[in-house]
This record gives structure tokens, C-alpha cells and sequence, in this order.
């Protein structure tokens, strides 16, 4: 059984590396799981400065993820 | 802690005097009110090689920015005696010497309207999902990086 | 040093929240700029001893507070990097919540506008001769003392 | 023969122990003297607070005073 696809709301210039700013993903066990995963699809990630946003708070370590989870990649701030 | 709707604080476009303006008069009848702390930032059209910046395109991680201001917001009336606080940023696009920023605070004396309005600016731009595309008058663009 | 005739600051009664707003629109042009700090006093209907301040009454030693301004302004612009600095206080009667004190500086970058302005406004209210009469609804009155 | 008269400006709360905001008093040779001349006119200047603007600079220590002098007296800046 294949994992069920979940969105990723991108930001900013990452944008300019996955073309659209909502991705359709297999849904990964933690947010390690979904890095990597999202590395292989797109390997400039690799070398972009950004952090990964779980339900709207910034990911610091590792935690686990569900098909309820609310996914963003954020590079660098730039308001104001 | 009880969970509130934060308040809005995305403005479309440039955000204009008029509208300035009329959130300085609304303070009037305010007579607790002794000083107002206002900083306003400005699209500046810089020169990146040879070309000119004619004007920003912000996009915001809306949801998450409005959490996070609102956390931001009770740390400042946490820190500082004011009387209240306003802020108000823009999404889409502004153009050179348009405003894009707009914090406003307010205090019976001087000093902590000052000092929190100078705080706010800083996390405002370290700490809101907001993004800024610098457009070119030659329609390319660079991202917006924040010192 | 060469002697010039120092601009004027003040102006009759309390400051409009349409000239503030003019004032901020005239830089509109000005794309060298990113942002702007403004303080603005308001008068505060204090209480002392059961009766209310109803309204300031300024007046100044006019000739000497625009030479003191002038020295302060060559100061301020030694010392930050500004792209311009505009200051404005009321003469005369300005009624609790009007507006007596503008101060707005500009620069490309936020730091030195925000500086600039505060330590202005810290300059005109310690070395400017100027003196508010505090009114009071029984047409009594008190001298008003800065701290 | 008397010295002749000149005018000091007064400004602020001075002016409820002056009564005017402009004085007519003979001229003295510098500001000490004038100022123990006002004192003697105007008692309760010796409790006030205040200081002697000549030709609009602050005077510390003692100046010579003339027919042009432009002199003033202002107790506490309180503007803003």
C-alpha cells in the first residue's frame, strides 16, 4: 500500500526551485522522513536555507507527521 | 492558553496617508494618551547591478504570520506601559516610495511607545513569514534578504 | 561659521493629522528612502488634585529656540546618516488629545531614522525655550514640568 | 546722570512674579549686577528657577552687559 499524497505549501524562493507553491507528497512518518523525501525530488533543496513549518510552528528536531499535519517550507524572512 | 482569532494585520497594495492618517485621528479621543511612536517602511528603489528595483511583490504565510504577530504583540504589552499598538504590513505589490510597513504605538509618557515601536519593527522582520521580490523595471526579479 | 536664517518649527494651535499626512506623501518621490521614524506629542488631560488639564498653552522664545534647533539639526545630521529630518511644535492653545509635537526623520536604511528621532525628540524637549501652561477646566492653571 | 533703560524679555512661570513678559529696568555692566538689580525689584526671583539668556546663548559665569544686549530670563524648558 502506497502512502496517501499530502500538500506542502512552499514560499518565497524556494518556489523558484519546485515551480508551484503547493506540492502533492507521499505522506512520510516525521519531518526527517519528509525532508529527505522532498531532497530527492528536488536535489537544489539540498544547498536552499529553509525551515519546515508543522501546524504553523517552525520544526526544531525531529517529530512526526499525520495526514492532518499542515506542511510549509519557508526560506528567510524578507518583510518589511 | 484560550485559543482567539488573532487579528488581521495584511493590507492589499501600498498602504496609504489617508489611511495613516485617519489611524492617527482615531487617537484623539484617546486623553490618557501623551505620545505616539510611528515607523513606516518605504520601498527603496535600489541600483543591483545597473539594474533599478521599480517596486516589491509581498507574499506572506498568512495563518502562521498573524499566530506569530500576535504572540509578538503580548510580549510587547508583557514588556511595555502602552496604551495600545497598531500594525499593519502589505501583500501584493508596492511600488518604489510606497509604504509597506506601518507600526504605530501609543503610551501615556514618552518612553515605552518609543522603545516598543523600535522592538516590534526588528521581530516584525526577523520573525513574520513575509517575503519580498524586488521587481525590476526589465520585469526580472531578486529576493528580498533582510539585515 | 557662516550665519543662515534657521527655518521655522512652529506652528499656530494643534498639528493636523492632514499636514502630518502631507508631510509623509511628499516623500513619496524620494526613492533613496527606506524608512521613516515619526514621534508625535499629544496633549494628555492629566489630573492634579481633582481637576483636569483641559488644554496646553505654549509659548516660546521664538528667535533662540530656532538658532538652538538649527545647532541640533547640524548635530543629528553629523551623527546619523539621514536623508532629511522634519520637526514641528505648536505655539498657542492646543486643546487634550491634539497633537503638539512632530518629529519625522528619514533614512535608506531603518537604524539611523529611528535614532535620530529619538534623540530629537529628547534634545527639543530638554534644550528648546519653549514652556506649556497647563488649563484647566475652572480656567485655573499650572506650569508644565518635563522630566 | 542715571543709566538708561533697557528691556528683558520674561517668559513662562516667570511671568507670574514679574506680571508682564517684558521689563523696563536701567541698564547695569554686566548680568550679576542685573541680576541682583531684578532680585531687589522682584524678590521672589530669588526662590525661582531660572536662567539669563544674553543675546540668546545661556550666560554661565558673568558677561558685560550693553544697550544692545537682548537679555532674557526663562525658567525650565517645558515644550513638546
Amino acid at each position: 500500500m502506497s502512502n496517501p499524497e499530502i500538500s506542502i505549501m512552499v514560499f518565497g524562493q524556494l518556489t523558484d526551485i519546485t515551480g508551484t507553491s503547493s506540492l502533492q507528497v507521499p505522506l512520510q512518518a516525521d519531518s526527517d522522513s519528509m525532508k529527505a523525501e522532498l531532497q530527492k525530488r528536488y536535489p537544489a533543496l539540498v544547498y536552499a536555507r529553509y525551515i519546515m513549518a508543522v501546524d504553523r510552528k517552525p520544526v526544531t528536531g525531529n517529530v512526526s507527521l499525520s495526514g492532518q499535519s499542515t506542511i510549509a517550507l519557508l526560506p528567510p524572512f524578507s518583510g518589511g | 492558553m484560550e485559543k482567539r482569532k488573532p487579528r488581521n494585520i495584511f493590507v492589499h497594495g501600498a498602504i496609504s496617508t489617508s489611511f495613516i492618517a485617519e489611524n492617527i485621528e482615531r487617537h484623539h479621543s484617546r486623553h490618557e494618551i501623551g505620545g505616539h511612536s510611528i515607523f513606516l517602511g518605504q520601498v527603496r528603489a535600489d541600483q543591483v547591478e545597473g539594474k533599478t528595483v521599480s517596486a516589491i511583490e509581498y507574499t506572506a504565510y498568512e495563518e502562521m504570520a498573524l499566530e506569530k504577530m500576535q504572540a509578538i504583540r503580548d510580549d510587547i504589552f508583557g514588556k511595555y506601559e502602552l496604551t495600545c499598538a497598531h500594525i499593519y504590513h502589505s501583500l501584493g505589490k508596492v511600488e518604489a516610495g510606497g509604504i509597506c510597513l506601518f507600526v504605530f504605538t501609543s503610551s501615556a509618557h514618552r518612553k515605552p511607545a518609543i522603545e516598543a515601536c523600535s522592538e516590534l519593527v526588528e521581530r516584525i522582520k526577523a520573525e513574520l513569514p513575509v517575503w519580498g521580490k524586488e521587481l525590476f523595471e526589465d520585469a526580472s526579479y531578486q529576493w528580498k534578504e533582510n539585515k
